[in-house]
């Protein structure tokens, strides 16, 4: 199905002459296939990319400009003083620092959160996988019905088993919070991934006097790099973009900058100012779509070992 | 000491008041910690309630005085203040004296008001009427009458936003105003059903669908917003709580000339003992305990008060401040004060979730014109029947 | 140039590359109305590829293709008057082997009453009328596979194309599914062109093989001159179970004619029949095990002593391993003459059944 | 000779347990005892804090008698059902479609995928202002002279669930669609072979063959999907508040809100009930057929 | 009950069931130091079940197990002293082959140099010294095989498992490794159990061989006995390719004896050895096709005239099918005397190389 292989078959038909087909089939660049794909393509893709064309034309906007303006149009003054202030200078009550600070914050809970919750599915999906006991898929199946419960009937429970165990609003108890939530998702992500791989391997590694651990970090771990992808860009940008464990499950000086972008759209001093809005709405989805646009395509193949296998 | 204090001051005049707190409480040589959370206070509170029962709880925090804490209290998660109030001599200062029951529960003192918020206030745009051609409306019925003029100029006649408390409370004022402040007290402090659903208070719901009506372009979400659309004469009026004054000023704009405000929608001239207070959380540590004491002092003192108030839009608690600096709309409202024409609010009247029912209803009833008055009334009947 | 008339299918000159991997280069291959070619190769060989040029499910580089004479080269698959089945059967797993059968000729429009003789038809050729309702999940390998071929032959084509359409089966089945075709074969006497890298299944089915390698045609004849007299050592290595024995060494021109000297043995060539001049130099000495016989008395043209290395019984026969000028060499006797370990036996054969080829090239001398 | 015993079955595969435990913990303590609790205190008139005054169903009554709550299921309804058939079509489509060998898959991927990697909260700012009639669509069609255009979704009360829709669906058919793409790129290349000889259009290949063959793709499709649409909220609280009016609400908000905001844990308990009910009921039997009985 | 002293492998009364279903019930075995056992079976019976119980992958649901005398039914797989190489080599993917090779030293913790020995030794009669820095990935299928056998090999295992490990090459390099493991046996002089459902393989390795069916060992014999003797009919009509010839007819006390009846044919069995006391009934007579001879002449004890119906040349030898009591029916001849289709023939063998079987029972009279 190559697009445009015209050129050898028109100078082979030159050749030949149209009555006796010579070579590869001539096909023409406009086809009514061709328009039809591409067309459909294109259009899908201005929706999506239209959102983000505002966003940044509009953080790129002075007020006057906006509020005049269309906004689809180009700015015609370039500012970039609606990112300084988004990133430093907002404010939120007393506070004007903008995210820069809830951008630190975000760090110290993501990275912390991305690992562990990483960590305890992979060994869960694993266990899982390989090393099946009774009763592990009754514990299981409770852990992917516990995806569909909605968080805001988790908070008042989850608050009431951290203010027990003593964490409440520390940083380890907002990360061992997303550790639970990530698990049923990643778990089920690590278990098809870890069933998908050939049981001899895991088999021949036991003969060879490797345990459940000498396995699972010497021969299982160096083979799911696509797995750990797909696993480290869903925790990634779902830990990052949660808002409302970090808002129920913090204090103010370690809010994420989800937080701080809540606080600083909803402190509405006057009018909007949509165009710090929008830098601080780009600012904050900034690492997860950087994660995404690297590595977009291992995200893809991962997908394909993790997820599609039932 | 480093003390945290949470609130949910987060539009421009409240930020500012705040402000004020946090210098006078910095002035003791302590610090305040400030814990803003924009939204509202529906958005903060439960942050604020899970701290303090998930065994994490912040110094000092924002509430509207009323029943939303009463529980943390019963529950001994709140710290008695007797003993600071006893020594400052509350009781006394206190003004009106049915503030600090708001605060008490069972003859205890836990909270400290810092403000009166009443929400009776019809606020206007002196721009918006030039420009419409129509002399500026004495009360709420000369300003229904105004509002086809209005709309003909192409300004909205009432901006409501579109946050459900805003309804809701825009219709407690007219059920004091239009209805007085018998028919408020019958509905909200004796919960009479069949009252609510008699004639009375059809007349407040007949107002009420006025104002919808004359509301229905408000394309905003926040209060803050649409007090904007006044601020900036594209709107005619909002019935707001004094706390839009502070937007006002922030504005840079002048009561009088060019906004004027009527407490009681020019009807029925009282004022509403609404307002917000600080509750302090029981502490383990003997310093930080030591800090919520001098912050409650604080928050009493009467230039912080002034101060305070004097950028938030609201009234002082105590009657023996100077508020010579105050604006026209703010004398206006220390005046009704003064001569007692005071009613307790809905916050001390009726529980959150009846509180939280209102809304519902409200929100639906101003967005969506189907909703029969009557239908309407006979629902907010229901409600009343089962409030507490 | 079009093709000549009697042939079912022609191709020529056809090329193909992915991008800049060529993987077939001008090709010709003419296939006789109602003949069974196998094309046999190992594997990455380009036996896919050719097929798929065929069916026009690949477009092909340069070259064209002709099918009862017209030239298909640009023809959508459906139009070429093709069926095809696949290694892998492809069968559409949802639906029942009456909805797989028919699909085609439900898209395609042709009638009720049609559609039910074509599968009543195919059903009873394939004996798979009980199995009409069943889903291809519910079918057993071989069962799969017949609804495969069921499925290119209600289609009424001239020419079947098969992808290794056994080699997904266990050996039991596939030698009995291998008679089947065999058999349908002769019943259709449609035109046939089957892809194998299995040399007994090329042996019993074709009329002629097409031995390939590197997307080269290396030799193409009837299945006994090429196992008989391969054309170079490649295609001599590939066909054989157990496989033909070579022993390097050099042709010599001796006092009584050709030789090949390997060491110290030397081979007088007396009976071979060369297939050009004979040169001295290095060239590869080749024979089959079966055709080397073992403690048979003396009246071989040649034969030499050896011993055992190990012995393979292989129920029916036995293959003795043994060296011969340092060389693995085999040989395949009866059961009921197997010798010993270590047991010191004579060779014995006819240099006319053995192969030479040039050692550097691999051509057949 | 002790090992010739049968050992004892709880210490074989120790390790695995061991490793299982924060499985096994999350799964017990958190969501099943969580769960329990929360069914418990529901039948309770609990206010603020939570307590055991048993009021048996009267949160229940109550909960089914709100207006708010009924508008919020059918909400719910609505936005699932658009979810998941809008999601699955344009999912699959554009799968379909980069599966073509079409040139710059991989930057038309990326496109269709970033807006997954952006919180509700972002994708519910920038469609909120994109639908803002004063900003947004409406506006500026209207300044090209088309001045009774008029497309306002997120402020009218009856189309405002799909205006939400439309922001859903930009964030979540990315993931759907890499989803689907894996699945195609998984059904064997000789089908669609076979399906070429056979004479089978495109479509019908597609639409009978190779869908029915993507069976566990859309199962797990499904199920992210469906635990997606249960849990809306923060799209529905960036966008529109539940508004203009209660229009907009959905069920988890509902809880939310009677939970904290009306301060009467015992409703929002009860809501938070149902909801999981209609989970339980949808879940558990599939979730037993997929992952309980194999192997 | 403890195992005789000189087995090195004693499985007794194994079951084990996954679930409701039993996959090998109330087995034993025993197996000889040094013997070389091939478990053969079809698809299914329970070949590498039964390898993975031995392994200790598997955890028995009843009976013992002992290797070298100890009892380790409840042993971890690495203190069992069994080595195991898989049908899909089971290479670890990231490592090099030296890697792959001491893997298992590393985790026990074997000293440097002593790894460092073990691995030249294994690699020196692997002939992989060339292979060890790379990874599996650059290795070809033979090579890869021969990487998975010096994996157990370095470990010093008393016991090797080979659960079929050559059933992913081709056929050439399953040939050639066939004859490596037979001499690696030989020189190691290790036990090892061989599990393959290649007959060929079976015949060629095994000191004797276990043919499993439904997870029960039918018999356990040498090649040849099991060849030429089989128990049953499951057993005769798995071994041999092309497989044993089955006519379905009675066993008849005639005047001269017994003799086998299927329609007009009356076979004589004069010479069959009765494996027990015969009495008339329906029987199965089933004789290979290479027990048959064609055309040569009237010296057999019974001989009969039928029409060819296919011929497969298989290049070495050529099948040949024709009908018998209207039953399918092959002869092999050697290729030289390949007949035509359809002609007529004479067949001739020898009742004594025939097997009888009792029709209902399967098994042999
Ligand atoms: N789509 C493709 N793009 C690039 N190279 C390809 C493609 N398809 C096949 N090839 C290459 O073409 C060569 C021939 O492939 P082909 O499938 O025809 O081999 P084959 O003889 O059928 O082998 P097998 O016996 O394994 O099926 C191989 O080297 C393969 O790598
Ligand atoms: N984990 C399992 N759970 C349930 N049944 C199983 C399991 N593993 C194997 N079986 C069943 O046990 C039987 C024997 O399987 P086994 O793998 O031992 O067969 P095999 O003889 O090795 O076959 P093959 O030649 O295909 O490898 C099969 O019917 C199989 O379906
Ligand atoms: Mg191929
Ligand atoms: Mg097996």
């Amino acid at each position: 199905m190559a697009d445009i292989t015209a050129q050898a078959s028109t100078a082979a038909g030159a050749r030949q002459g149209i009555t006796d087909p010579y070579g590869p089939k001539p096909r023409r660049v406009i086809s009514r296939r061709n328009v039809f794909l591409y067309g459909t393509l294109f259009v899908m893709a201005v929706y999506y990319l239209l959102p983000l064309y505002v966003m940044v034309v509009t953080s790129l906007k002075g007020m006057p400009e906006i509020r005049l303006g269309n906004i689809f149009s180009p700015p015609l003054e370039i500012t970039f003083e609606p990112w300084v202030k988004a990133w430093s200078t907002a404010c939120t009550g007393l506070n004007c620092d903008g995210l820069s600070r809830g951008f630190w914050n975000s760090v110290r809970i993501t990275v912390p959160s991305v690992l562990l919750s990483i960590a305890i599915a992979s060994v869960n999906g694993y266990a899982l996988a390989n090393w099946r006991f009774k009763g592990a898929d009754t514990f299981f199946i409770i852990l992917i019905v516990g995806a569909f419960i909605p968080y805001q009937v988790m908070i008042y429970p989850i608050v009431i088993i951290l203010r027990e165990i003593g964490l409440y609003g520390s940083l380890s108890g907002l990360v061992i919070v997303h550790s639970i939530f990530g698990m049923p998702i990643l778990t089920l992500l690590f278990r098809n991934y870890f069933s998908s791989m050939p049981e001899e391997l895991f088999r021949a590694a036991r003969v060879d006097g490797a345990g459940f651990w000498g396995i699972f970090l010497r021969i299982m771990l160096p083979m799911s790099l696509p797995i750990f992808v797909v696993a480290i860009i869903l925790q990634v940008t779902g830990i990052w973009n949660d808002f409302l464990f970090g808002v129920v499950y913090t204090r103010p000086d370690t809010y994420p900058m989800t937080v701080q972008l809540n606080n600083i759209v909803n402190s509405v001093q006057g009018v909007k100012e949509y165009n710090v809005n929008m830098a601080a709405t780009i600012l904050t989805g900034l690492v997860p779509l950087i994660v995404y646009f690297i590595s977009g395509k291992l995200f893809v193949r991962g997908i394909a070992a993790g997820a599609v296998k039932g | 000491t480093d003390l945290e204090v949470t609130h949910w001051w987060t539009s421009g005049g409240e930020a500012a008041a705040v402000a004020e707190l946090a210098k006078a409480f910095d002035a003791t040589g302590n610090h305040w910690v400030d814990g803003a959370i924009a939204g509202s206070g529906g958005t903060a509170r439960p942050i604020m309630i899970s701290r303090i029962t998930g065994g994490d709880p912040m110094g000092a925090t924002q509430f509207n005085h009323g029943r939303q804490a009463e529980e943390l209290v019963q529950a001994g998660l709140m710290r008695d203040l007797t003993d600071v109030a006893t020594k400052g001599k509350w009781t006394d200062v206190v003004r009106p004296k049915s503030l600090l029951d708001g605060c008490t529960i069972d003859g205890k003192i836990y909270c400290v008001p810092v403000n009166i918020h009443s929400w009776q206030w019809l606020w206007l745009s002196n721009e918006a009427f030039a420009k419409a051609g129509v002399p500026l409306p004495k009360d709420w019925n000369e300003f229904v009458a105004a509002a086809p003029a209005l709309e003909k100029a192409g300004i909205i006649p009432l901006a409501v936003g579109g946050q459900a408390w805003q309804s809701s409370g825009a219709f407690d004022v007219l059920l004091a105003a239009v209805g007085g402040t018998d028919t408020f007290l019958k509905v909200y402090k004796d919960k009479d059903a069949k009252f609510a659903a008699g004639p009375e208070v059809a007349k407040v719901f007949k107002a009420a669908d006025d104002a919808r009506k004359m509301a229905k372009n408000t394309n905003v979400q926040d209060w803050n917003q649409a007090t904007n659309l006044v601020i900036t004469g594209k709107a005619g009026g909002q019935i707001m709580g004094d706390w839009a004054q502070g937007e006002f000023q922030v504005a840079g704009k002048t009561a009088g000339k060019d906004y004027t405000c009527l407490p009681g929608l020019g009807l029925n001239e009282v004022i509403a003992t609404g307002g917000d207070a600080f509750y302090f959380p029981l502490l383990k540590d003997a310093d930080k305990s030591k800090a919520q004491e001098v912050l409650a002092e604080t928050l009493l003192d009467p230039k912080t008060q002034v101060a305070f108030n004097l950028k938030k839009g609201s009234l002082p608690v105590r009657g023996d401040v100077d508020l010579n600096a105050a604006n026209d709309c703010m004398k206006k409202g220390l005046a009704i004060l003064a001569k007692g024409a005071v009613i307790p609010w809905t916050d001390q009247l009726l529980s959150q979730d009846t509180q939280k029912q209102k809304e519902d209803l409200f929100a639906e009833f101003f967005a969506k014109p189907e909703l029969t008055v009557e239908d309407a009334q006979k629902r907010f009947a229901d409600l009343i029947a089962s409030a507490d | 140039m079009t093709a000549a008339n009697d042939t079912s299918v022609s191709i020529q000159d056809l090329s193909l590359n992915f991008g800049a991997v060529t993987v077939l280069e001008t090709l010709n291959l003419d296939v006789a109305d109602g003949e069974f070619i196998v094309l046999l190769g190992p594997s990455g060989c380009g036996k896919s590829t050719l097929l798929n040029c065929i069916a026009g499910l690949l477009d092909v580089s340069e070259g064209r293709i002709f099918i009862k004479g017209k030239n298909v080269t640009w023809e959508e698959p459906k139009d070429r008057g093709i069926g095809m089945v696949f290694q892998s059967y492809a069968l559409y797993p949802q639906m029942t082997v009456e909805k797989n059968l028919s699909f085609g000729l439900r898209v395609a429009g042709t009638p009720k009453e049609e559609i039910a003789k074509r599968i009543a038809r195919a059903a009873e050729i394939l004996q798979i009328e009980p199995l009409l309702q069943r889903k291809p999940a519910a079918l057993s390998g071989g069962q799969r596979q017949r609804v495969a071929i069921g499925r290119a032959l209600v289609r009424d084509v001239d020419v079947f194309l098969f992808d290794e359409p056994l080699s997904n089966l266990d050996a039991k089945l596939r030698a009995e599914l291998r008679v089947e075709i065999k058999l349908l074969h002769r019943k259709l006497q449609n035109t046939m062109i089957y892809v194998t890298h299995d040399q007994i299944e090329a042996m019993t089915l074709a009329d002629r093989i097409a031995v390939m390698k590197g997307g080269v045609i290396q030799q193409l004849d009837a299945p006994q001159t090429i196992y008989n007299r391969p054309v170079n050592r490649f295609v001599a290595g590939f066909l054989g179970s157990p496989a033909m024995n070579f022993v390097d060494g050099y042709l010599e021109d001796a006092d009584g004619g050709w030789r090949f000297a390997a060491g110290d043995i030397k081979i007088p060539l007396g009976t071979y029949d060369f297939a050009k001049p004979p040169a001295p130099g290095p060239v590869t000495f080749g024979i089959r095990p079966e055709h080397v016989s073992l403690n048979s008395g003396t009246g071989w043209p040649f034969s030499i002593a050896a011993n055992v290395e190990v012995v393979e019984p292989m129920g029916s026969d036995t293959l003795v391993w043994l060296k011969l000028a340092q060389q693995n060499f085999s040989v395949r006797v009866t059961s009921e003459r197997t010798p010993k370990n270590d047991e010191a036996v004579t060779l014995g054969f006819d240099p006319m059944r053995a192969s030479l080829f040039d050692t550097a090239t691999g051509t057949r001398i | 000779m002790s090992k010739s015993e049968r050992p004892n079955l709880l210490f074989r595969n120790l390790n695995a347990k061991v490793a299982s435990i924060p499985m096994i913990l999350t799964a017990m303590v958190v969501f099943v005892g969580g769960t329990v609790w929360t069914v418990l205190y529901s039948f309770t008139n609990s206010k603020l804090l939570p307590r055991l005054n048993f009021v048996g169903l009267d949160q229940y009554y109550r909960l089914w008698a709100t207006p708010r709550w009924l508008i919020s299921i059918e909400n719910l309804l609505i936005y699932g059902a658009i979810s998941l058939v809008f999601s699955l079509v344009i999912g699959f489509l554009l799968a379909a479609l980069l599966d073509q060998k079409i040139r710059f898959e991989d930057t038309l991927r990326t496109i269709f995928l970033y807006p997954f990697a952006l919180s509700f909260i972002v994708t519910g700012l920038v469609w909120q202002w994109l639908l803002n009639p004063d900003f947004g669509i409406q506006h500026v069609v209207r300044d090209l002279g088309w001045t009774s255009f008029s497309f306002d979704p997120l402020y009218n009360s009856s189309i405002v669930i799909y205006g939400i829709s439309i922001a859903a669906l930009w964030q979540g058919t990315g993931l759907i669609m890499c989803l689907m793409l894996a699945g195609l790129r998984g059904i064997d290349e000789d089908i669609w072979k076979a399906a070429r000889v056979d004479g089978i259009p495109m479509w019908k290949t597609y639409l009978f063959i190779v869908i029915p063959m993507m069976r566990p793709v859309f199962i797990t499709t499904l199920v992210i999907i469906a635990a997606g649409i249960v849990k809306v909220y923060d799209l529905v609280v960036a966008q529109t508040s539940g508004g203009p009016g209660i229009a907009s609400e959905v069920p988890a908000k509902y809880v939310y809100d009677y939970m904290f905001f009306a301060q009467n844990l015992g409703q929002g308990f009860a809501a938070s009930t149902m909801m999981l009910l209609s989970v339980v009921i949808v879940i558990v039997p599939w979730a037993y057929l997929e992952f309980g009985r194999r192997k």
